[in-house]
């Protein structure tokens, strides 16, 4: 018996050692590393789907840089796991770069591993500011940011709803109600901070857990504050929680999600018609002027071809479209991730608003960020969730709900 | 002032579904002394249960009570044979394990099976609320209130007046007397075990039409379950319903004035403190509590 | 085997785990065996409270403690992270301390209940206490390599490092297991009354083994987040990570022995991070079912952990010896 | 002088009175017997003496040192020793089990080491130093018991059916260990329920029944007294 146990343990400690193979490489091998267990799987696994496709459209169409591209997935489900992941994916399967990852503080861990090894990281969807103001060389973002949210809120609220409701901008009163992790609280921040500068009035901010049962305390305190419009940063269930108990419990002022949790078909599923006139800001959704994101017809038809399903959340489409960036700077690097000529090809790009599947334009900045990404403002419109601001992309005009 | 009065009903209503599920624990706990750590997870197949009996037949949430309660009490009695019968005589701490494994096992199966979305059951009063004196009242989280109410009066008579709930009570106050008083004190293991899933399964039932339903949904409600019922005192259905009430109570005024972030902080400070000052709970006669570490 | 023979092996053991790195470029590999010895410590830490039968579920707290007192004093204040070991073990040993008031009245399973509690507490605390603990967004660790600082370009560093603590910190629990204080724990683990009869103050004596176990988590805390480079109260406080993790590694291994956690780490903490990216990728959460079917059976099937299929080994070579004496019949 | 005075000792749980305003005293070196019916309250003496169970009212005095408030341990370290009535042996080894108490006395485990081994030597287990209790005989698990409480130098020794459960053989064997260790300057208080044993050996004998004290004096003249006789009998007597 003894001697079976140190013999398993000196098993498991070679296999630990001697595991970790090299692996052969006429393929182009990237790191795919998004959370597909834990709490945030659900869209973790949405934006995988999205970065997914271009990689087979583009392994159709001959790979990049003559090379097939391979993807060694990585599960995210935790931020040290993240970390272990990322460490794993760089010296196991030796990938040269990581694509990624739908949450901001996976990212953060991960991209720490990359920036020490010098190796690139391209985030497609994780929103923190910080992801690209830590000053790393290597890290790369398509999405926007959080602040790029704020700004499309405070600029829908000043330039559309402060009109509609005969008041100007100093007047306005906007209470935020987030879930406390790190994404809703650096979006909470990032919001307050705007809004403040555009003189709008931050009259409470309300941080809960996204794992509770109730918000009815949220509620009374946000009808306490009495403001004109909420912005709520939630996960899915929270947003569902938040908004049903916000109609049984008579807030008055509309809400305005952030994100994830108020465009997911989920939201909708569970609100029926009283989702009617919830408004959100986030990447690109489906219902969306056509002329804005050429691509994404075909983008809908490969998703439904591939998954056997409509997409439950523009995640994918923000991934499909940052996979696609991805893929043509590799491209003309002539399929090498040396950090030098990633940038070098990278700060190269150059493409107008409109022109992407997502709309989004590609310019980046010193830093790493794709500076022409801006998320559009959409409503819950009769089950589906349309694009009401900005005009250039709207297919409807927003309504404010009585 | 009418803030209050809001606050103080809202908290109340939570705090009936709240006893509902720990009446559950209670039993269990109670009875067969073991801490169970995938008591959440009861309520999630529960809930599960109802959501698929509505996806799929299109069954009234409060109807499924005629399917779901049976079930999980087969579940309960397999859970007590299968997993507790076997562990019965091992430490506390194997049994804790075990059903951490248990609850780790049910959330990834159903993880597995039914994927990580939010599944909401929409019924025509899932939103609906009456309004009192400018009190809002939701509808289906009052329906939860008055079945749980009803509940446990029906399983209070039960204890009192049954022969088979006397001896239940008799076990949960003295294990060794009860023996002594010729209970087969392992022979009511699987019932109570059946009985309380059943209890609990009812809670998250009566979730159903105002919460979602996702594979850790129930994580949060073991623990709840465990301050709810220390401090109602172990075999006290009457001190449960009334802590269930109480950390209602807390979890919404602390919510409302402190901070919602906080709330739940709040409960376990005060369990930490009752656990400290009176652990044989606020309302509980300490009988029974010798046995399981209470001093 | 005799002991040299062990002393043997183990001093090889030793020596080959030494030289490794210098022949591993592999950081992942470098990244593994630093999570084992890691592990190994945190759960010899935990495992102290454990000798005296105590069931803690709420390490993180110490560990999230430690961790943030260095963090906050490095980076608000610039106190190097070797002087923050200090602090780091002092203000983990306050939280023990607040947790061991409870443990003046409470046994068994409320005690467990109640560290489970504590360290959500906490948890909920750090998340709300921005000014101090930035909240959720946490603390970064900035990226500044020297050795004051504990920060480093290459892993073997800290490989080296964790090697220490986990050395450091069984050989800790060796010592004080066979100390008064382990004695002690041990018989009141075994019956509390009767070790109280003869003298044991059973409730000082769980108290000490909690503070040297808190303070031992707040430094592995401090290590920890200089290892990660990111602090945050999700993390540092969860349940499953360092709680839950410890007290499964140690059961597994074999609660109240010296080498079980040594045994539960090696064996559990690869198999983590193995079924995660092997069957995790395959099937969303297959990876867990797997690790709660091991967690069932092994306490099903083997309810003293792996040490205990040791034991009667031990105990045969034992009973040679008192073999030759006359047996007296039992009556009773 | 007397080495132990208890005086209006009581206990009650809830509203039944286990002991009932129990007075009596031990001097040193003497070698008492406590008997009664089952159920008569002999044990919960013992455990509010050792400080097992806290006192409702009463005096507990060793040596001029009042004990009733103090918690078991401090108990223990004043000079009270007792054994269980069930054995209770730690899960260890036979020296170690004797080791817990002598570390009570001294940090040094070296030292307690051979405080251990020395007590368990008196008690002719030297040889067993390194056996699992669980192995072995109740007999000798019963010396344990008794090698434990000695290894706590105590000055009161209470001994708990140590000899219940034994055959005669075993019995004659230990008998002759209770006036061993009182000769070693130990007194002793010891409960008992074979009464040859118990006469022979103790010199004043305490009776009990429902609680009270209902007689003391040699064994002589316990035996002879019709309280305890009825006592035993289970007759009602208002006199007694």
């Amino acid at each position: 018996m003894r001697k079976a146990l140190i013999l398993g343990l000196s098993i498991t400690l070679l296999l630990t050692t001697f595991g970790a193979g090299a692996f052969g490489a006429e393929k182009l091998e990237l790191g795919a590393l998004y959370p597909i267990s834990g709490g945030l799987a659900l869209l973790g696994e949405e934006s995988w789907r999205g970065a997914e496709i271009a990689r087979l459209v583009r392994n159709e169409a001959g790979g990049v840089a003559g090379k097939e591209i391979v993807f060694a997935q990585g599960d995210a489900s935790t931020p040290s796991a993240a970390r272990s992941e990322a460490e794993r994916l760089v010296e196991q399967k030796k990938v040269a770069a990581i694509l990624g990852t739908y949450s901001s503080s996976r990212c953060m861990a991960a991209s720490e591993v990359t920036a020490r090894k010098g190796i690139v990281y391209f985030e497609l969807g994780a929103i923190a500011n910080s992801i690209t103001t830590r000053g790393y060389k290597t890290m790369w973002r398509t999405n926007p940011t959080a602040a790029d949210f704020s700004k499309a809120q405070v600029g829908f609220i000043t330039d559309w709803y402060a009109p509609k409701l005969g008041k100007k901008p100093a007047e306005m009163r906007v209470s935020i109600a987030h879930e406390d992790s790190d994404y809703g609280t650096s979006v909470a921040d990032s919001f307050s901070n705007l809004a403040k500068a555009a003189g709008i009035q931050v009259v409470s901010v309300e941080p809960y857990a996204a794992n509770t049962n109730d918000l009815s305390s949220v509620i009374f305190r946000l009808r306490k504050a009495d403001p004109d419009i909420v912005v709520a940063v939630s996960y899915a269930n929270d947003a569902i929680l938040l908004a049903r108990q916000a109609y049984e419990l008579k807030l008055k002022a509309p809400l305005m999600g952030t994100g994830g949790g108020h465009s997911i078909q989920s939201f909708a599923d569970a609100l029926g018609k009283e989702a009617d006139g919830v408004l959100n800001v986030d990447f690109t959704q489906y219902e969306v002027n056509e002329q804005f994101t050429p691509g994404l017809k075909e983008f809908l038809a490969l998703y439904k071809k591939t998954f056997n399903e409509d997409p439950r959340s523009g995640h994918s489409l923000a991934n499909f479209m940052g996979a696609n960036v991805v893929f043509d700077i590799i491209e003309k690097t002539g399929g090498s991730l040396d950090p030098e000529k990633i940038r070098e090809a990278a700060m190269a790009v150059d493409i107008a608003p409109g022109n992407t599947p997502t709309g989004w334009g590609v310019k980046f900045e010193e830093n790493g960020q794709n500076v022409m990404a801006t998320p559009l403002v959409t409503q819950w419109r009769d089950g589906k969730l349309v694009t009401v601001w900005p005009e250039s992309a709207s297919v409807m005009a927003p309504i404010i709900r009585e | 002032m009418d803030l209050y009065v809001q606050v103080l009903v809202s908290g109340l209503l939570l705090g009936g579904v709240y006893a509902l599920i720990s009446i559950g624990l209670n039993l269990i706990f109670g009875v067969v002394r073991i801490i169970n750590f995938a008591h959440g997870e009861m309520v999630m197949l529960s809930m599960y249960l109802t959501f698929w009996l509505n996806h799929l037949y299109g069954l009234d949430p409060y109807l499924s009570v005629i399917i779901v309660l049976p079930v999980m009490f087969v579940f309960g009695v397999m859970f007590q044979r299968l997993v507790v019968q076997p562990i019965l005589t091992t430490s506390a701490t194997m049994k804790i394990f075990t059903t951490v494994g248990i609850s780790l096992l049910l959330q990834n199966l159903a993880l597995i099976f039914w994927k990580g979305d939010f599944r909401t059951v929409r019924t025509s009063y899932s939103m609906s609320s009456l309004e009192v004196l400018d009190i809002i009242i939701s509808v289906p989280r009052l329906v939860a209130f008055g079945t749980a109410l009803l509940s446990i009066i029906i399983l209070y008579a039960f204890l009192k007046y049954t022969y088979v709930g006397k001896a239940l009570r008799a076990i949960v106050e003295d294990h060794s007397v009860a023996r002594l008083m010729g209970v087969g004190v392992e022979k009511h293991y699987w019932f109570a075990f059946g009985l309380g899933t059943m209890f609990t399964a009812l809670g998250g039932v009566l979730l159903v039409p105002f919460s979602s339903v996702y594979p850790t949904v129930g994580v949060p409600f073991t623990l709840l379950a465990f301050v709810v019922v220390v401090l109602g005192g172990l075999g006290s259905m009457s001190g449960t319903f009334l802590a269930g009430l109480f950390i209602g109570c807390v979890e919404s005024f602390g919510g409302t004035f402190v901070s919602p972030g906080l709330k739940e902080a709040i409960y376990f400070a005060i369990f930490i403190l009752v656990l400290l000052v009176r652990p044989q709970g606020l309302f509980g006669k300490g009988k029974g509590t010798e046995e399981v570490g209470l001093k | 085997m005799t002991k040299n023979k062990l002393y043997i092996i183990g001093a090889f053991v030793f020596l080959v785990l030494l030289i490794i790195p210098l022949f591993y470029e592999s950081t992942f590999v470098l990244h593994m065996y630093t999570l084992i010895f890691f592990y190994t410590a945190l759960t010899a830490a935990w495992n102290i409270p454990a000798f005296g039968g105590q069931l803690s579920l709420g390490h993180a707290s110490f560990f999230g403690i430690g961790a943030y007192t260095a963090a906050i004093l490095y980076v608000n204040y610039g106190v190097s992270p070797w002087i923050g070991i200090v602090a780091a073990a002092a203000a983990a040993m306050v939280g023990g301390l607040v947790l061991s008031l409870p443990l003046i009245r409470l046994r068994g399973p409320f005690f467990t209940l109640a560290s489970i509690a504590f360290a959500e507490v906490l948890r909920m605390i750090a998340i709300d206490w921005r000014s101090l603990t930035n909240g959720s967004v946490g603390i970064n660790i900035p990226f500044k390599p020297s050795l004051m600082n504990l920060t480093f370009q290459s892993g073997m560093p800290f490989y080296y490092i964790s090697l220490a603590l986990a050395v450091g910190v069984v050989y800790l629990t060796y010592r004080i297991r066979s100390s008064a204080l382990g004695f002690h724990l041990r018989a009141a683990a075994s019956d509390d009354e009767a070790a109280k009869a003869l003298g044991v103050n059973t409730t000082l004596t769980h108290f000490i083994a909690l503070m040297w176990s808190s303070g031992i988590t707040g430094v592995l805390g401090l290590f920890y987040v200089f290892y990660i480079y990111v602090l945050e109260p999700q993390t540092f406080f969860s349940l499953d990570l360092f709680s839950l993790q410890p007290a499964l590694n140690g059961i597994i291994g074999g609660m109240g022995t010296v080498w079980g956690p040594v045994i539960g780490a090696i064996l559990m903490t690869p198999l983590g991070e193995f079924l995660r990216f092997y069957l995790g990728t395959i099937q969303q959460g297959l990876n867990f079912v797997v690790y709660g079917l091991v967690l069932v059976l092994t306490v099903r099937f083997i309810p003293g952990g792996i040490v205990s299929l040791l034991t009667p080994m031990i105990k045969r070579k034992k009973a040679k010896k008192t073999a030759n004496l006359p047996k007296e019949t039992e009556v009773a | 002088m007397a080495l132990l005075e208890v005086k209006q000792l009581t206990k009650r749980f809830g509203g039944l009175v286990a002991v009932n305003q129990m007075n009596f005293e031990v001097a040193q070196g003497e070698i008492v017997g406590l008997i009664g019916p089952n159920g008569a309250g002999k044990t919960t003496v013992f455990n509010l003496i050792s400080g097992i169970l806290p006192a409702t009212e009463g005096s507990i005095v060793l040596n001029n040192c009042e004990l009733s408030r103090m918690p078991a341990h401090r108990r223990s370290l004043a000079g009270i020793g007792r054994t269980f009535q069930v054995v209770r042996p730690f899960e260890m080894t036979v020296l170690e089990n004797v080791m817990v108490p002598a570390l009570t006395r001294t940090k040094n485990t070296a030292k307690a080491r051979k405080k251990a081994f020395q007590v368990l030597e008196m008690m002719g287990l030297d040889e067993l130093a390194e056996a699992e209790p669980g192995n072995l005989t109740l007999a000798q698990r019963k010396r344990i018991e008794v090698a434990r409480a000695l290894a706590t130098d105590p000055k009161l020794l209470l001994l708990d059916e140590v000899l219940a459960g034994l055959n005669p053989t075993e019995v004659a064997e230990n008998l002759p260990l209770i006036r061993q260790v009182r000769d070693k300057g130990v007194t002793i208080i010891f409960i008992e329920h074979l009464m040859d044993a118990m006469m022979s050996v103790s010199e004043r004998v305490l009776v009990m029944d429902q609680g009270s004290l209902i007689s003391s004096g040699t064994p002589t003249e316990v035996t002879n007294d019709e309280c305890v006789i009825k006592a035993y009998l289970g007759e009602e007597d208002p006199q007694c």
